[in-house]
């Protein structure tokens, strides 16, 4: 593999504006922190004009990118655009802020603006009244800033860095209805978990630095990639005993993602993150941040490829996350929690993908991952934009208290219809193609997962469809206010991002984004019967239990019982959670070390100090006040003296 | 020859001329109090100038007297705080009907000292340390009425008597092992055989018991609690500050032969003395004891410096003494204007004394930290240059036990701070108005113990002048 | 003279504060001469820049030397490098921020700023000596102003907390007087005992005089800085102290500490290098251990204190990793975590001052009322917490950065514990902050939501704070120039 | 010639010596403590004429010392007993025991 290049007059035409990309975002978010009470209603149309300007320049990156620069020799090269000398630790070591272009980058790129643009849009209406309505596109901004830094960064700890910053603001969306405690607690336990994640992310970034010596992604694939000398490689010398410390380094990366991307079993806060106001969940919790441990294996993904074990760890837990979060996502009621393990599911996908080349056969999964990344952040940003406009026309989340709503909200029911088929990998919708490209990569390379996979394509299509009816069919209700659909400005994302979600499936994703010597992705239709067919009987199965309200759900929930009671529990993961922080971690070690702080160690100076005291009193006697004392002891003392010195120093 | 008497004797003799006036005086026309401590502190201040000008080194009385310019700054500074306590003591006396006969005590005692100090034999030596602690005694009973000023006394008189008894029992024993009294001819003949070394032993315990070295120190704290504040104060500084300029100089000339074995004595000695101090200063509740024992703690320390036995030491001591002089008679300033005018003297007196007085109270408060050696004031330079001294020698255990020591003797000084400062007190001591004599005294010593401190070239005049060990 | 001048602008200060009294001429001049003060350190750092040799962090400048105590050859000897500089610019800006905090002191208002102008002054000092002798001059110095701060308008159990600090303190500097002691007498200098730290450094004293002393120096400055176990000190003494005396304590005497420790395993490498693997112990005994401690403490001020021992905990590790880049980070750390303790602390007194409680059970929602205090509180937590972009995500990534280099196991072992303190950190820190600003409205007694936010004083203090921590945040590369060239 | 040897004077007076040292001890009236101190004293004195007399006879330096010694213990003694004096208008005892009110 030969070191990839980056050529200067290429970055010249970039350098100039690409930087603007994160930084106008960055500029709405420190002007409207400072001053957004001051421009309470406008604020929101600033930061979104603003977006505007850097989605569009977002664009023209991606143009130019592919179209003007093209490719060199068969591959589209990395482009380092610039990169400046942010910390320097140690010669060679050092964190740079820069701007690393490659496929995957720009794709990424377009992604995060064009979703980000729809939610800035979509909130102008949703969020309208809100008191802190500054405060929110001030965050959002934030957020994107963090985002675009993320998916730029030509450097590991920048990655980290922009990986934090993105924990942060989503920590703050999340938590921003501040007075429900269930809004805090959510905030607090999205922050902790994948706080926890990212111990594991930096200490691989330690282990990788050392050893590749360089914290640049380039550099760094280039270091461990060509030179099989490098200690990394030779297995368990310094590392652990049998593991070799480039699997330890992976392992550790890979689960700062699987934090971040809300994989078993660190997948307990997405849920509960639902509490954030629906447009920002459809940002961050189904668009752009969850993907982003899917993005970083990605980005590492030649790395990876030196480790099979790894990639096999990743494919299984990519594929258990897809399984289990759709059997789940069958049995919630709450809407946004039933999108939310949909996109755990999704995302599952995506990892499995990654992870398939681990068995060896083709590296497929790379392309076909990015590809459902691709296609998944417009359908499922759209289903929840749906999904907030019907909550904000209805008013609670819980699908049992809705139903045949389509009468009312005809262009979301549209949409949402459209971002269902899609998401069930029904012909010819975007998650169609992606899906499919996946399977084959499964089939190609692992059958069992291959199996899994198909299955939890079918309940996906289930539950998604599940949804569906019961939100839009079901039994018709009457609503006490009769507001209608909502402003343009809630319609227009819906109706773009519907519009993508049936288009983009037709791009030649490979062509764009593939490993340097992938071979070409062809379907044979044959291929692709199996799954349509399973996703059109998930369809069906919904249509039967969902389409008229009857009470055929309810009877098969009572005839599953324990089963479906512990599904509807989530497998108890958040007792299970609750009990390892409670018991263990505050009980177990904070309360002990908390009491020998105040009983031992200050009780040992406290101590000290009374004994002193006690000591000093119980010499008093000594003093006795009575003057042939004094002089007896007088006598004593040279007596003494004496003593010592014939018997001691002579 | 005669001129050389008058000369290199200047200061004993001015000592006596005034003693002789007070008498006269005394005897002839009785003075107003006022007009009596004006003409002493006048007459103090004249002895003190008179003994900065036309000194210079020399011996009289074959070698009975040495004169030299480290001797005649020892002396200086003990005039200086005689002067510092006659004027702090004003406000006593003035109540006091015996204020020529405190005087001439006093200037007996100090004229004891200066004798003692450029003694070069062992009879002068004797003889002007009973001069100095014999009419001590009287001045402990000042308070004729008072019971406890008349047993302090009483203590301070048996002890010394007997102190003073086994010291000449040493000094017998020395004079049989040697055949002579004189400092310089004993430096050649000490060889440390036993009765030599025990006789040694006998003397250093004279000494120990005037500096009151553990175990020598008992009738150190009840003396000090019963004598009137003026007395307690000159106890504490000059007389101790006296014998130890003696002791240094003898241990360091004549005693230098068997160094290594006194060396081994005053490290068990230091060391007990600065614990025995501290632990009884923890627990006292008269402020004056508490300062007696406080003292004991700061012998210690000056032991410490001492075990170093180099010019270094040496310097280190007098310098430390000069600080003492200033620190404690600050402290002594203040306790002596509140004693006197409101009697009391427990510690928890001054609780909350910092609303009433502020401006005593920081002079008090400064005086502690000089005792307990922090910066910037002078006692932490003192302190310093002691340990040093002590760690010169290379016993590290000696110097880290001292070192740790001063935690307890922070935790003292600042437990007074913080009765001043932070406790509450329903009935605290009135505001005071400090008489013009006070003032001055305070004003010296504080500007003394700023000064003697930061400004570096006093210590290196002292050391120039300790060059002779 | 360039130099000297920061001593001795704080001392005119201090005596001219003796003679004007009432709370508005007393502050309003002690807050002026904090001004000066730091302007006077922004145009040294200016200055210093320009004179020093491009990329020489070692480099010492504004030197001056005049003889003290001439037989023991003791100097008044001053300069500065990249690091005590950097120094000097934390203790300006915590000077003036804690300054503008206790605009508003009730009781005895001109020996209070007397004492926090002492205070300063001997860090002040501290940081600028080349003597061993001023170095333990200035330490000392330092030391009773705490006392008295606390003891006088400190809150809750006062007295024991001012006692405590001012004997574990004083034992410390017991401690570091023996070493001192020790290296005078055993450096083999040409110019034969001295305290000059440039002489002892350039003639290296013997290993095992090293071996004996350092322990001393260290464990004595380690007090000064919360070395596990003598850090008890440290959360009664600034959970008691005044919000000013807090914001010192915790943002520049610790430092004064952490400072020495460092120059001590410079002088004494071999030494260091000998007991590098107690000091890691320690170190990581601290931040783990201080993480956990922090978690169950109720009162808003222990958690900061208790972090606080946690976070120097990393200042100490970089120091015993003896990896350059670990060193560097240790520096950072310290000045980081001056900045950020002073904010927090300063923010909590805010809240006090209103509140009158800092039980975190008892508040609740503050964001609602106070959204200027709640918001530095927040950033104040956030940087604790190690967030990229505040100060002490730099400090902490050096430090794991130059720990990691350290190739032996066990150092890799408690490095990862060190690193597992950010989750510890973030679990603390949220805690308390999705109590106390967010959640429910509580604690605002009577007054209900009519309670004020911060004033112009509390926001100006807040603002320099927060700047600093942002300009090191954002744009590192110019301290790390600083302080490593 | 039989002359008494040195060892049997010197004997004789640390004899006196801690005779006296006893006395101190062990009475508790003031006079006697007094008068065992000057016990003491006057071994001392005998020791320095002896050592004189027997060791050094060239020189007079002991017999000297004695002299001095006599004079100081009768100034000694008188201050000492006008302290006892006044001691007893105090406490209206000079019995050692009595005076025993500072201590520890």
């Amino acid at each position: 593999m030969q070191r990839p290049f980056t050529i200067d007059d290429i970055a010249m035409n970039y350098s100039s504006y690409i930087a603007l990309i994160p930084l106008l975002p960055l500029a709405a978010f420190v002007m409207l922190g400072l001053l957004g009470k001051q421009l309470s209603r406008s604020a929101g149309i600033l930061a979104t004009l603003i977006m505007l300007v850097s989605t569009v320049l977002a664009c023209y990156t991606a143009y130019n990118y592919f179209f003007v620069t093209g490719k060199v020799n068969g591959v589209y090269p990395p482009v380092a655009a610039f990169h400046y000398n942010w910390l320097p630790f140690s010669p060679g070591l050092s964190i740079d802020m820069g701007v690393l272009l490659d496929p995957a980058s720009v794709m990424m790129l377009v992604v995060v603006n064009f979703v980000s643009l729809m939610v800035h849009v979509f909130s102008l209406a949703y969020m309208k009244g809100e008191n802190r309505f500054a405060t929110y596109y001030a965050f959002l901004a934030l957020f994107t800033f963090s985002m675009l830094g993320l998916v730029l960064s030509g450097n590991l700890l920048q990655m980290y860095i922009f990986w934090e910053l993105v924990g942060v603001s989503s920590f703050l969306l999340i938590g921003f209805y501040y007075d429900r405690p269930a809004a805090v607690a959510a905030a607090k336990k999205a922050f902790i978990v994948t706080r926890f994640a990212d111990l594991g992310f930096l200490i691989g970034i330690l282990i990788l630095a050392f050893y590749g010596g360089t914290l640049d992604f380039n550099t760094l694939i280039y270091q461990l990639t060509a030179t099989n000398s490098s200690p990394l490689t030779q297995s368990p010398q310094a590392g652990f005993p049998g593991i070799s410390l480039l699997t330890w380094a992976l392992m550790l990366v890979f689960m700062g993602g699987a934090g971040k991307s809300a994989m078993f079993p660190l997948h307990i806060w997405l849920p509960d993150a639902m509490e954030g106001p629906t447009p920002v969940s459809a940002l961050i919790h189904a668009a752009t941040m969850v993907v982003a441990g899917v993005y970083l294996v990605a980005r590492l993904y030649p790395i990876y490829l030196l480790d099979v074990a790894v990639l096999q760890i990743i494919t299984w837990v990519g594929a258990i996350s897809a399984f289990l979060a759709a059997i789940i996502a069958c049995t919630q009621t709450d809407i946004k929690r039933v999108l939310a393990y949909s996109t755990i599911s999704q995302i599952g996908y995506m990892l499995f993908a990654l992870g398939l080349a681990g068995y060896g056969h083709t590296t497929t999964g790379y392309s076909a991952s990015l590809f459902h990344l691709f296609t998944h952040a417009f359908f499922k940003s759209l289903l929840f934009l749906g999904a907030g406009a019907v909550i904000h026309f209805v008013h609670t989340n819980e699908m049992l208290e809705m139903g045949g709503l389509r009468k009312w909200m005809p262009v979301t029911h549209l949409t949402f219809l459209i971002a269902c088929m899609a998401i069930a990998g029904i012909p010819p919708f975007a998650g169609f193609f992606s899906k499919e490209e996946i399977l084959l990569a499964a089939w190609e390379n692992n059958r069992y997962v291959f199996l899994l996979a198909l299955i939890t394509s079918g309940i996906t299509a289930f539950y998604m469809f599940r949804l569906y009816f019961s939100i839009f069919w079901s039994r018709t209700r009457s609503y006490p206010h009769q507001h209608g659909e909502g402003s343009w400005t809630m319609k227009v994302p819906l109706v773009l991002l519907g519009t993508a979600a049936v288009l983009v499936g037709f791009i030649p994703f490979a062509d764009f984004v593939a490993l340097d010597n992938q071979k070409e992705i062809t379907i044979p239709l044959s291929f692709s019967i199996a799954p349509v067919t399973i996703a059109i009987a998930g369809i069906a199965l919904a249509y039967l239990l969902y389409y008229k309200y009857n009470p055929g759900p309810q009877k098969l929930a009572l005839a599953l019982g324990g089963l479906y009671k512990m599904v509807k529990r989530k497998f108890y993961f958040d007792e299970l959670y609750l009990f390892i922080t409670k018991r263990i971690i505050f009980d177990g070690i904070a309360k002990p070390a908390a009491w020998i702080d105040k009983h031992l160690v200050d009780g040992f100076m406290n101590g000290a100090g009374r004994a002193t005291a006690r000591f000093a009193e119980s010499i008093k006697a000594w003093q006795s006040g009575r003057v042939q004392s004094y002089a007896l002891y007088f006598f004593g003392g040279i007596i003494a003296l004496a003593a010592l010195i014939v018997y001691w120093w002579t | 020859m005669m001129s050389d008497f008058f000369i290199l004797m200047k200061q004993e003799l001015v000592i006596t001329v005034i003693i002789f006036i007070l008498l006269l005086l005394k005897i002839g026309a009785d003075l107003s109090n006022e007009k009596m401590l004006q003409l002493a502190n006048a007459l103090l201040l004249l002895n003190l100038v008179l003994g900065f000008i036309g000194n210079r080194p020399g011996v009289l009385f074959n070698e009975m007297f040495l004169a030299n310019p480290l001797v005649v700054l020892e002396k200086n500074i003990l005039s200086l705080g005689t002067l510092i306590i006659s004027l702090q003591s004003s406000a006593w006396l003035k109540k006091h009907d015996h204020v020529p006969e405190f005087y001439i005590l006093l200037l007996c005692t100090l004229l004891g000292m200066f004798f003692m100090i450029s003694s070069g034999n062992l009879l002068i030596f004797y003889v002007g340390l009973e001069l100095s602690s014999i009419p001590l005694a009287a001045m402990a009973n000042f308070d004729l009425g008072r019971k406890r000023s008349s047993e302090a006394a009483m203590k301070f008189i048996i002890s010394s008597a007997f102190a003073s008894g086994l010291l000449l029992f040493g000094i017998s024993l020395v004079y049989g092992a040697t055949g002579t009294l004189t400092f310089s001819e004993l430096g050649a003949l000490i060889a440390g055989g036993p009765l030599q070394t025990f006789a040694f032993v006998l003397l250093l315990a004279g000494f120990a018991f005037k500096i009151s070295v553990v175990p020598f120190h008992l009738w150190t704290a009840d003396v000090y609690e019963g004598a009137p504040v003026a007395v307690t104060s000159w106890l504490s500084v000059v007389s101790k500050g006296s014998v130890l300029f003696v002791f240094v100089s003898v241990l360091y000339t004549v005693f230098k032969p068997i160094a290594g074995s006194w060396y081994n004595m005053l490290f068990v000695l230091s060391v007990l003395t600065i614990l025995t101090g501290n632990l009884f200063a923890i627990r006292q509740h008269n402020i004056k004891r508490f300062l007696a024992f406080s003292s004991i703690a700061q012998i210690g320390f000056i032991l410490v410096g001492i075990t170093g036995s180099s010019q270094l030491a040496a310097a280190s001591v007098v310098y430390f003494v000069l600080i003492y002089v200033f620190s404690n008679l600050a402290a002594f300033g203040v306790i002596a204007l509140v004693s006197a005018v409101t009697g009391r003297e427990q510690l928890n007196d001054y609780r909350g004394f910092y609303r009433t007085n502020p401006v005593l109270s920081w002079v008090l408060t400064i005086a502690l930290f000089s005792l307990a050696g922090v910066p910037p004031t002078a006692g932490f330079f003192g302190k310093f240059f002691l340990l040093l001294a002590g760690a010169g020698k290379g016993n590290y255990i000696l110097v880290t036990i001292a070192a740790l020591n001063m935690i307890l003797s922070f935790y003292y000084y600042l437990r007074l701070v913080k009765a001043i400062f932070m406790d509450v007190n329903e009935q605290p001591i009135e505001q005071l108005s400090i008489p013009a004599y006070s003032k001055l005294a305070l004003f010296i010593c504080i500007t003394g113990i700023i000064v003697t401190g930061l400004a570096g070239y006093v210590y290196d005049y002292i050391h120039s002048l300790s060059s002779k060990f | 003279m360039l130099l000297s001048a920061l001593i001795i602008l704080p001392l005119l200060t201090a005596i001219a504060l003796l003679f004007c009294n009432g709370l508005r001429q007393v502050r309003v001049l002690a807050l002026s001469g904090a001004v000066v003060q730091l302007i006077y350190v922004l145009w040294l750092l200016v200055v210093y820049w320009q004179q020093r040799p491009a990329g020489d962090a070692a480099a010492i400048l504004f030197e001056e030397d005049h003889l003290w105590f001439t037989p023991l050859n003791i100097h008044y000897h001053i300069g500065v490098d990249g690091i005590a500089m950097a120094m000097i610019l934390l203790t300006a800006l915590v000077a003036v921020a804690g300054i503008l905090v206790s605009w508003s002191v009730e009781k005895l208002n001109r020996e209070f700023f007397f004492l926090l102008v002492l205070l300063s002054l001997g860090a002040y000092g501290f940081f600028i000596s080349l003597d061993l002798f001023t170095l333990f001059f200035f330490l000392e110095v330092a030391v009773i102003p705490k006392f008295l701060l606390i003891g006088i308008w400190g809150s809750g159990s006062k007295e024991y907390s001012a006692m405590k600090l001012a004997l574990l303190l004083m034992g410390g500097s017991a401690l570091v007087f023996v070493g001192l002691a020790g290296i005078y007498f055993n450096a083999p200098t040409a110019a034969g005992h001295t305290f000059d730290l440039l002489q002892i450094a350039r003639a290296a004293i013997p290993a095992e005089a090293q071996k004996l002393f350092f322990p001393f120096a260290f464990i004595g400055f380690g007090i000064f800085t919360a070395l596990f176990p003598f850090h008890t000190w440290v959360p009664d003494g600034h959970s008691s102290a005044p919000t000013a005396a807090s914001m010192f304590l915790a943002g520049i005497s610790m430092k004064l500490g952490g400072y020495g420790c460092l120059r001590m395993a410079l002088l004494m490498p071999e030494a260091a290098q000998a007991y590098s693997g107690i000091i890691i112990l320690l170190a990581t005994i601290a931040i783990i251990y201080g993480a956990f401690a922090t978690m169950m403490q109720t009162d808003l001020k222990y958690i900061n204190a208790y972090s606080s021992v946690s976070h120097c905990g990393f200042v100490l590790l970089g120091i015993g990793m003896l990896t350059k880049t670990a060193i560097m980070g240790a520096v950072l750390q310290m000045v980081s975590h001056g900045l950020m303790t002073a904010l927090f602390f300063a923010a909590i007194g805010m809240l006090y001052d209103r509140t009158h409680t800092r039980q975190v059970a008892q508040l609740g929602g503050l964001l609602k009322v106070m959204p200027f205090i709640a918001t530095v509180f927040v950033i104040a937590g956030l940087c604790s917490l190690g967030l990229p972009g505040l100060s002490g995500f730099v400090a902490e990534v050096t430090v794991f950065m130059g720990a990691w280099q350290n190739e032996d196991a066990l150092y890799r072992i408690a490095t990862v514990l060190a690193c597992a303190s950010i989750v510890l950190t973030a679990v603390y820190i949220l805690r308390a902050m999705g109590k106390v600003i967010m959640g429910p409205l509580a604690g605002t007694g009577s007054l209900g939501d009519s309670l004020p936010d911060a004033g112009w004083n509390e926001k100006l203090a807040a603002g320099i704070l927060i700047t600093g921590i942002l300009v090191m945040g954002i744009t590192p590369f110019w301290i790390i120039q600083l302080i490593s060239g | 010639m039989n002359e008494i040897p040195l060892t049997h004077i010197l004997f004789l007076s640390t004899a006196l010596f801690f005779i006296g040292m006893y006395g101190l001890f062990t009475r508790r009236n003031l006079i006697t403590m007094l008068m065992a101190i000057e016990l003491m004293l006057n071994s001392v004195n005998i020791n320095f004429v002896a050592f004189n007399k027997y060791l050094y006879p060239d020189k007079l330096n002991g017999v000297f010392f004695t002299l001095f010694i006599i004079a100081v213990a009768a100034a000694e003694a008188a201050v000492a007993i006008a302290i006892f004096i006044n001691l007893y208008r105090n406490h209206r005892s000079i019995d050692v025991e009595e005076t025993e009110q500072m201590r520890y």
